[in-house]
Formats: C-alpha cells, structure tokens, sequence
C-alpha cells in the first residue's frame, strides 16, 4: 500500500517484484501503465510538462488508495505518478493491484485510474512540434468514468 | 473568530490559472465580506486584468481549501491554504 | 498479437518493453499476471503441474486473442501460458493489452482472462505438503466470468 | 463415406481422465454405430473398468474434436482426433 509522486522514471516489472515478493497467497496482479502519446487530436506532440500540486497530490493519491482497499480485498497495492517534462512514450503513471481474486485485482485497478484521473490535481501541457504550448482540456468521459463507481 | 476579522490565507495557482495570474502563489487578507469560495473568485477578479482572465469562466475554475477539493459555496473561513485550478488532466 | 506457450518463466517487465517499445500511439498498457497460490481452501499446497494439450492450446489462446481484437481498438496483445511444475509465487499467465484508450486495454484484459480461463485447455493438479495429489476443479464462476461476454 | 466404415480415430485423454484409463493416447476404430461424442463415450465405457471409471460421470467430460471444443451431439465422422478431458483450470 504505497503512493509515490517523483519525476523520475519506473520500470513496471521492478516494481512489481518489490510489491509482490515472498507474498504467495496473491494470485492475480493487475497493472495499468500509462505513457505519453505522440499524438493529441492529429496534431505531433514534442514534449508535455506535467504540473502538480505537492502535497495535495500525495493525500489524493493516497485517499483514492484507500478507497480502493475499502472495496477489494487487496493484498497489495502502489500507484505511482509522475511531473515534470516528459517525451513521447514515457511512462506517466503507473497503478499496482495484487490480490487473491482476478476480478478484484481488475476491478481495484480501472477504479484506482478512474478515480486518479478526476481528483488527482496534475495538468497535462503539451507542447507540439511547431513549439507550441497548450493545457490539456479534461474529457468529459474522465469524469464519467469516475461517476460510475459511486455508491 | 469574530466576522469582522480579516482572513490572513496563501493563495495558490495552477496551470493556466497560474500563467493567466503571473504567479503561482501569494498571501492576502480577505475582506470581511467574502464567505466562501464563490466570494472568493468574485473578489479576486476585481484585483486586476489577470486576475479577470483567469476567472472569468468561474464555472471551469475548481478550488481546493487546506488541499481538499470543495465547492463554490465552502465556507473559507479558517483557511489556510486556498488552491484555484482547472479541472485536473493526470493520469 | 502474440500467444506462447512455454515451460520457461517470463518477466513481465520486459515483455512489456518488447511489446510497446517505438510506439508512441498507445498510452494505456494493461498487464494481468497470475502467480502459484501457497494455499488452496485451506491447505498448504507444495507444488503444481499444469498439464495441456499441445496445439489446441495454441489455437485457443489465438482465437481469443483474435476475438478481443474484434472488440477493442488493441494496438498490441500477448498472451504467454506456462505447463509443467510450478512452485508457490511462480509466475502461471501474462496477459498485456495496449491501446490508445484506457477503458479498452482493460476491458481487453479482463475478457481474454475470463475466456481463457473457460477456454484454453489447461489442467492443474496440485501436489499438498504431505505429498497427496489432486486435479483442480474448475469453478462455476469462471464459466460465468466468461458467459458475461457473451453477444 | 459409407455408413459402415469404422472410423479410424486417434483418442486423447487428459488430467483425470487420463490417469484412470491409465494411457495419454490411443488410436481405435469406431464401430458404425457410433455417430457423436455421446456414442463414443457410451462405447468407450464398454472397454474396461478405467473407462468405466473416467466416463461414469459423462456431464463432467468435455470433448475436442480435432482441437475445437464440441458438444455431446457433435458428428465423429470424419474427426482425425478426439479428445476427453475435465472442465479446463488454466489461468
């Protein structure tokens, strides 16, 4: 159960191994990766900036983590997300579920991103190839996906 | 504490709310008159052209009081920390 | 698009690497790895050998993946099952989804789990700590995590 | 083919199917009177007490011909390989 905001880079697989090492009562271990794409909208991206709030990040993160555990029985969990200047194909976030059930694992993951993506306060600036900066708009469907899990 | 009593509270900017403002941060005191977070915007677009650019669309405007999102009508009293953003793109 | 069937480990790192490097279209990858549980109902289990049917297993394996293709705007998948002995937090099944859409590499991923596990013709027989042998009975809920995606 | 050539077939068995007939495969000729995976297993039952053993709850046996999975009421004619097996426990 861990929530870590850094601008440096993670491999998925290490970070798999350190959350799931010499626990053999898992099973089933979900992970969702998401990288920088080099395209918005048919228009080339050359770098994104991603802003942040310190501080508030980390309690949202770790709020939604929570939530999740609430939820599903976990037996482990990491979300990691990224700031800073990124290029195309970078990894920006990176969400862990292990669990002894393969529906739980699924079901913590998507709920963990859905969540991430409507609270989390980072914002995306892409910068495209002619040099051009533009802030990135939220999608309606972010904010839907999110709504699904209310209860 | 008394209504009367000024609110001593850091502002906070992001995004393009922050380039719009020029800053990122800063620390006012807030009139009496101003209750919650919709009199909050409303006071601020009066303090300069930056100020009306960022705000000028409320509705796309979301705060977040001692880095807990709220809503426009969140009492500020007692604030410390009062954050002005645009609706968040991580992920 | 891919689909292995090995005896050998795999590491999901690094099948991640190989399956999304130079594509910077993706921005959603989406792994479920299933591991050797150390316990079953209550008992220890010290083993298990997963016996399969060679070609079959292949033709299932790419028939799902073939169907999940159908369904979702996937830019890439990979499917890799183990046989043969496996011990407690070994690595069993690797499935990687990648797509430009979040929703859809995760729904991917859930569905080739939930057919592959009513489809693909594996059988585990776990061997307990006090050496006793049995097969595995296949569970009514993963023929209804199956069913559920029928159209 | 006509009705009353026996079809020559290579049969598989799997997990517990297998160890209680006590080979992996086999290769046999169908009597003519075997028409579909029911038949078969009705006449493999005949063949001696492991088959007894392995088929004697045929709604737990789940059947492939030539490595597509199929019914009870599946045709055998023509298949090049049969195969018996419990529900499958992958993943």
């Amino acid at each position: 159960m861990a929530v870590r905001v850094q601008a440096e880079d993670f491999d998925t697989g290490c970070e798999i191994k350190a959350l799931t090492a010499g626990n053999t009562d898992i099973g089933a271990i979900v992970t969702f990766t998401g990288t920088v794409r080099g395209q918005a909208g048919g228009a080339s991206i050359a770098s994104m900036v991603l802003e942040h709030y310190p501080g508030m990040t980390e309690a949202e993160l770790a709020s939604v983590e929570r939530e999740a555990l609430q939820r599903w029985p976990l037996d482990a969990s990491l979300i990691v997300h990224r700031y800073g200047e990124l290029l195309p194909g970078d990894n920006i976030v990176l969400v862990i579920t292990a669990s002894a059930h393969r529906a739980a694992a699924f079901h913590a993951a998507e709920f963990l991103m859905d969540y991430l993506k409507s609270r989390a306060p980072f914002w995306k600036k892409e910068t495209s190839a002619d040099g051009s900066g533009s802030w990135v708009d939220a999608r309606d469907c972010d904010g839907g996906a999110a709504e699904r899990w209310k209860r | 504490m008394p209504d009367d009593t000024p609110t001593t509270v850091k502002l906070l900017y992001f995004a393009w709310v922050r380039e719009k403002i020029g800053m990122a941060s800063e620390v006012v005191s807030l009139p009496a008159t101003v209750k919650n977070v919709a009199d909050t915007i409303g006071w601020l677009r009066t303090r300069g052209s930056g100020y009306e650019a960022a705000f000028s669309r409320p509705q796309v405007i979301r705060t977040a009081i001692d880095q807990l999102h709220v809503k426009d009508d969140a009492l500020v009293t007692g604030a410390r920390e009062i954050a002005f953003f645009p609706p968040v793109t991580g992920g």
